[in-house]
């Protein structure tokens, strides 16, 4: 009668593949709000990484697609919520790129649950773990991207290649 | 006189705590995950329109399973005196459901313990079983045999005067047609619990 | 082609990230990195020792680039960029791996943490081999500060700030400036009035030629930046010429409508034409426009006629004042929790149950019982309960401690056996009485006589359809005894709320919230009364729940900070703006409306784009859509950006 | 003034058979009686579907529905305390409709059971895995309703006044609601202070006196077990009736009418009172001042008949 509950956070040995997110969040309100997770000691899984940028407004669809073709699984992006922007409006802008990031990734066969816009203020840090453990939840339902990244390596049309970044790799 | 001196005061060593094996069982219960978090405000005591009749107010069993004392309250007549009103559990400042943990301490008990109440549920239980639906007379008659028959005796004027306001039926009650699918459903439940 | 020569800085901060990531195996990762000539790991990279570390290895190994792999850029961003500048090293050719807040302080599992860490310091060290030196700017501060919210935090700020010699303009919504404090009676622990030691301070501001008073006002927009902020206020129309008004009260005396009092919490009666307490700064009237007969009928004029300098004027209209300022101070103040949406208290349907801001009322010499502690039928009550977590550490309303309730209590138990014979019944969950002099006050008050402290949580308040008397449910939890308590009067300390409006009034200053409403302050514990947006400051009940002594104490800071924007003088702004590579630009124009602060503009001979620096804030929406790449943000440009992605997802 | 928390209850999304009723339009439901409407309340049954229909709500039997469990299964065993009622709401889905219900214990223990079908808790998965022992199926939430939420906000209360021939001037009644109409949190109604059968009842042109126990319990099915206490809060309630001046109580529970009702002689020689309030049913007085024929309302059928207070208007 009594219940297996499986422990949150993946305890203990985990699973084979640790699916990887993206996320590029904003300086003001998603990257406070993810500091404020770790200041309240939540916790979501280790594959999340954030590189900041001072606005949402910053994200261009080439850093999504380099970012699935570098091998992440997902992309979170972190705006301020309407009306909060610090820059007054460059969070619109985001959203209204959202669109074409989706079809950007339709175009390559990448699913839209993948790529997630969220808004997430600086006093969010429930918010930001939640949203965290969700999608990567979700992302492992789907599975790794695999073959798709393949795909966007070589449809490499797009300037993806960060000149001098990683040395000589 | 030592063994009244005894009595007065008990006396619970640091090492006797085992509260993380009751918590964990009744965490396997709907609304059990979140009992440790009761700050033992009374307000579930003060809620409750039977408390002044239990032994241990609500609240005090909620720091009585903190801290493992599970043997007490399962011994305790706490629960069985739960009307299901909820009143408690709109009312918790933590948003523990304390109906429902009286639910879980109601069907953990109904294991072993036997008395009036766990009489009804059972009898209640083996009607809905036979039949599918309720039929008071049934249920009044399992519910006799189980605890004390001439109880019929008593409940007998009211259940005439029932009779002529055309509330109850003596006639045995027939079956709904599923109640085949009933009786498979109950042994599916007994089979998936006694499987776990 | 060798990269820039490139140090790594892990820092154990302690044990905080030292316990959950393998420092050694970090420190060894980085310095396999190509360019890092050295990379080393310490305790503590923010103390003297730690930053000398950095400032050792730029003199010895010629670092062009220093990468610091700790807390958040939050934190310690400043700081280290002070130490590479002292170092000799520009600041911007400095770049941070946020290990501890989003590393070792998320991840359950050591192996997880220490990969994760190692992709963020390789992220940040891409990065770091593409920065460039920049050089900050500076820009003139308008030497004023903008205090909105007239209680004692804004009452406090300005007053400090007008002390030190510098212009404060103070903004009210209400007639007069006081706020809450100005409703109370005696104020714990020492049992002064509130009124003796906030109208003094009241009158300051009023009379100090530095604070420019503005009350029945409120701003209505706000724009700019740090050392410029550009304001717009609306004083709203008082009906009375205040130049002229001497306060004599005549007008009020005469006019023939009278309407509840909001000061008095409902409790009292005020007229139209008003002042809403006898203490009132400024003390001149106002027009209550939505009750006064002329304005319904265009018929009355009474205090018109009545005034004797003549000061009424009907026809005046909301007056528009646009101003500059470098600092602005919020302290926009709480809201009582409105106990009327929990049905079990019976707040609204029986007559004495009432709130701890009406009992402050009936307390006060100056309310509505003339300072009778009286049911509404005007007798003396023989019992009294007081609740404390009323709509307070309670998950169906706020989670939050309130802060106040358990020394208003103690203090309301006590007025009550002062001025009535009345038994006294507090019922609490916790004593929390944390202040200097508070235990000892609470102390005080278990001694006397007939107060009785039962620790449970009143759980609802009945009427017995009988006698008519009030039934008070509660558990003595200490006794596990199920307590129904008779009283004829209830007080109900609710919880401090954020206002109604304050997502409103955060959007216009560019502010955050945090989950419970309330307003977000930079850091919980150090930065207490900045905010995210540079140059807007947060003081009091707005912040979070609190009592007077923190209110004033943190006016005060608010003071310090606004004051230290403004001595400086001028501001430094980012150079990390926008610039136009005109080479690669196609003259297609589309970053041009996307910027929301035109500073982007067409140059028609060269047929380019053109980013104006000075109007730039660096946010970077030009550049995610310029089509040719020539937009490019400084610091944060395509480059460096995509080789952070690619650094963190690298294995 | 509505409490922030029960906005947004019951999200509407997502639930099978949930389409909304036009303003106006004939409006049908599964009905789900339970078993007390079939015996101990069948004047709460007939005058229920009858006093809806009167007022273009069309209410169709679950075919074949079986028990609840209601609190004794909730009690005995926690899975079969939502297998139980699942299978009713499987029924409910391949009808398609929205399900009505009166019995405020059915209504608690059916949105229990619904409330596992919207959770991700493990105890869903369990439920459909027992379902598909005997064939059904139930993937999500379906849309529940109490008889007297539909009465108030379906029809409406212009509906109402419109259709009512026969006002009540002059009746004074309690309303009272029970607890689990209430409790714990619906879609509708405060979970202390409910109003709509206050509404509901004014509607009728009867005085609906104050009543703040209106949402106390009545002990329930614990008469059989605990009648003692159960007596002695059963007395409380008959008590503030009596005072507020109430010449009947109404109430919308099969265990309310029987605990308040048939045990009201017992009460009166256990505490030595002489309470004589008929306890009736809303159904009743509904139907009664729609015009319905006044032998079908049932009013003799209490142990406290309300015949007296209702023939005047007959």
């Amino acid at each position: 009668m009594t219940e297996n509950v499986t422990a949150k956070g993946g305890q203990g040995g985990g699973p084979a593949w640790e699916p990887k997110v993206v996320a590029i969040f904003c300086n003001w309100c998603s990257y406070t709000g993810a500091d404020l997770a770790g200041i309240s000691r939540l916790k979501y899984p280790a594959g999340l990484r954030i590189v900041r940028v001072m606005c949402s407004g910053r994200v261009s669809p080439a850093f999504v697609l380099k970012a699935f073709h570098e091998g992440a699984d997902g992309v979170l992006v972190g705006g301020c919520h309407p009306g909060d922007c610090h820059y007054l409006e460059g969070n619109y802008k985001t959203l209204k790129r959202k669109l074409v990031f989706e079809r950007l990734l339709e175009q390559f066969g990448i699913e839209k649950t993948r790529f997630r816009l969220e808004w997430i203020s600086g006093g969010e840090g429930d918010k930001f773990a939640r949203v965290a453990n969700e999608l990567i939840k979700e992302i492992e339902a789907l599975g790794p991207l695999g073959s798709v990244a393949e795909r966007l390596r070589q449809a490499d049309g797009l300037s993806l290649r960060a000149e001098g970044g990683a040395g000589s790799a | 006189m030592e063994q009244a001196e005894a009595k007065a005061m008990e006396v619970i060593r640091q090492d006797a705590f085992d509260a993380a094996a009751f918590l964990d069982e009744l965490a396997s219960y709907p609304s059990g995950e979140n009992i440790r978090s009761c700050m033992q405000c009374g307000v579930c005591t003060a809620s409750c329109p039977l408390s002044s009749k239990m032994t241990e107010t609500p609240r005090k069993i909620m720091e009585m399973i903190k801290t493992g004392m599970r043997n007490e309250v399962l011994a305790s007549d706490t629960m069985w005196y739960c009307a299901s009103c909820y009143a408690c559990t709109v009312r918790c400042p933590q948003g523990i459901s304390m109906a429902e943990v009286m639910y879980a301490l109601r069907t953990i008990a109904m294991k072993t313990a036997r008395n009036l109440s766990t009489s009804f549920y059972q009898s209640f239980s083996d009607t809905v079983r036979r039949y599918g639906r309720m039929h008071e007379s049934d249920l009044m008659i399992r519910f006799a045999l189980r605890t004390n028959p001439l109880s019929l005796l008593k409940m007998g004027p009211l259940g005439v005067r029932m009779l002529m306001k055309g509330k109850m039926n003596l006639m045995p009650p027939s079956a709904i047609r599923g109640a085949k699918e009933i009786a498979r459903l109950y042994d599916k439940v007994a089979e998936m619990e006694g499987g776990a | 082609m060798p990269g820039p020569k490139i140090g790594v800085y892990v820092c154990h901060c302690g044990s905080n990230i030292a316990d959950k990531v393998d420092m050694d195996a970090l420190r060894d990762f980085a310095g396999e990195l190509p360019d890092v000539v050295v990379s080393r790991d310490y305790k503590y990279m923010c103390s003297d020792p730690g930053q000398d570390l950095i400032k050792a290895d730029i003199k010895e190994y010629g670092l062009e680039r220093v990468v610091v792999a700790s807390c958040s850029p939050r934190m310690h961003e400043p700081t280290f960029k002070r130490a590479c500048e002292v170092g000799g090293l520009n600041p911007y050719l400095m770049e941070m791996a946020n290990i501890r807040e989003q590393c070792s302080w998320v991840t359950v599992d050591r192996g997880g943490a220490t990969r994760k860490a190692k992709a963020l310091v390789r992220s940040a060290v891409n990065k770091a081999r593409l920065l460039e030196p920049l050089e900050d700017k500076s820009v003139p501060v308008d030497p004023k500060t903008l205090i909105v919210g007239g209680g004692i935090a804004g009452i406090e700020a300005a007053l400090k700030i007008a002390e030190a010699g510098y212009k404060v303009y103070l903004v009210e919504r209400e007639p007069s400036i006081g706020g809450q404090m100005a409703k109370l009676d005696k104020t714990f622990p020492t049992l002064d009035c509130a009124a003796c030691i906030l109208t003094p301070k009241m009158v300051s501001a009023a009379q100090n030629p530095n604070i420019t008073l503005l009350t029945y006002a409120e701003v209505e927009d706000v724009s700019g930046y740090v050392g410029n902020f550009e304001v717009t206020i609306r004083k709203r129309a008082r009906g009375v010429d205040e130049k002229l008004c001497n306060g004599c009260g005549t007008c009020q005396e005469k006019c023939p409508i009278k309407v509840p009092n909001e000061f008095e919490e409902g409790m009292g009666l005020r007229k139209a034409i008003y002042t809403p307490f006898p203490q009132a700064v400024p003390n001149k009237p106002v027009i209550d426009r939505e009750n006064c007969t002329y304005y319904k009928t265009g018929k009355c004029r009474v205090c018109e006629r009545v005034c004797p300098p003549q000061a009424v004027r009907f026809d005046q209209e909301d007056e528009i004042i646009k101003e500059r300022f470098g600092a602005i101070i919020v302290s926009t103040g709480y809201q009582p929790f409105d106990p009327s949406v929990g049905k079990q208290w019976g707040f609204g349907r029986y007559d004495n149950v009432i709130t701890g801001l009406q009992f402050e009322r009936l307390s006060n010499a100056s309310g509505p019982t003339g300072g009778k502690v009286l049911l509404k039928d005007g007798t003396e009550p023989k019992a009294v309960a007081i609740l404390h977590c009323v709509g307070s550490r309670d998950k169906n309303y706020n989670e939050y401690c309130s802060r106040i309730c358990c020394m208003t209590s103690v203090k309301f138990a006590h007025l009550v056996r002062e001025k009535t014979g009345a038994k006294v019944y507090d019922l609490y969950m916790d004593m929390r009485t944390f202040g200097k002099q508070y235990e000892e006050f609470y102390n005080r008050v278990v001694a006397e006589r007939d107060i009785y402290f039962i620790r449970g949580k009143g759980a609802e308040i009945m009427e017995d359809p009988v006698s008519g008397g009030l039934l008070v449910r509660v558990e003595d939890t200490l006794l596990g005894v199920f307590r129904e308590i008779p009283v004829d009067m209830v007080v109900l300390n609710v919880a401090m709320c954020p206002r109604p409006d304050a997502q409103e009034v955060a959007q216009k200053f560019g502010i955050q919230r945090s989950a419970d409403g309330f307003f977000l302050e930079y850091h919980l514990k150090l930065e207490p009364m900045k905010t995210a947006n540079e140059g807007v400051f947060i003081a009091g009940t707005c912040q979070a729940p609190k009592d007077i002594p923190d209110t004033v104490g943190q006016g005060a800071g608010a003071a310090a900070e606004a004051l230290k924007v403004v001595l400086l003088g001028k501001v430094t702004v980012t150079p990390t703006t926008a610039e136009i590579r005109e080479t690669l630009c196609s003259g297609c124009r589309m970053c041009i409306p996307l910027c929301p602060y035109t500073a982007i503009s067409f140059n028609e001979a060269k047929g380019v784009a053109v980013v104006n620096e000075a109007l730039c804030k660096g946010c970077g929406t030009c550049a995610a859509s310029c089509p040719s790449g020539a937009l490019r943000v400084r610091h944060f440009d395509n480059r460096q950006l995509l080789s952070q992605i690619e650094g963190v997802c690298a294995e | 003034m509505t409490d922030a928390r029960t906005k947004g209850a019951g999200p509407k999304a997502g639930l099978e058979g949930g389409t909304e009723p036009e303003a106006g339009a004939a409006l049908k439901y599964s009905f789900f009686p339970g078993c007390s409407l079939h015996s101990t309340a069948r004047e709460y049954h007939e005058t229920a579907v009858k006093s809806m229909a009167a007022l273009g709500v069309e209410l169709e039997e679950l075919e074949d529905w079986n028990c609840c469990g209601a609190t004794a299964l909730s009690s005995a065993d926690t899975l079969l305390s939502y297998a139980l009622p699942a299978r009713n709401l499987a029924m409910v889905a391949e009808v398609g409709r929205p399900l009505a219900v009166a019995c405020n214990s059915c209504f608690v223990t059916l949105n229990r059971a619904n409330a596992v079908m919207a959770s991700d808790t493990p105890w869903r998965k369990k439920v459909q895995e027992a379902l598909a022992a005997i064939g059904r199926r139930l993937t999500r939430p379906v849309e529940i309703r109490h008889t007297l939420h539909i009465l108030r906000h379906e029809v409406g209360l212009d509906r109402l006044r419109e259709k009512v021939t026969r006002r009540l001037e002059g009746l004074k009644v309690a309303p009272y609601y029970g607890c689990q109409i209430a409790r714990p949190r619906h879609q509708w109604g405060d979970p202390e202070l409910p109003v709509e059968m206050d509404e509901v009842l004014a509607a009728t042109g009867a005085e609906v006196v104050r009543y703040d126990r209106k949402t106390k319990c009545c002990g329930g099915a614990l008469m059989t077990t605990k009648e003692d206490i159960v007596l002695s809060i059963n007395e409380e309630l008959l008590r503030e009736a009596k005072a507020r001046g109430a010449d009947i109580i109404a109430v919308c529970c099969p265990m309310c009418q029987m605990n308040l009702d048939a045990y009201q002689g017992k009460i009166n020689s256990r505490f030595g009172t002489d309470y004589s309030i008929p306890i009736v049913y809303y159904t009743q007085l509904v139907g009664f001042a729609l015009g319905l024929d006044e032998a079908e309302m049932g009013f003799s059928r209490g142990f406290v008949p309300a015949t007296k207070y209702l023939r005047k208007y007959a």
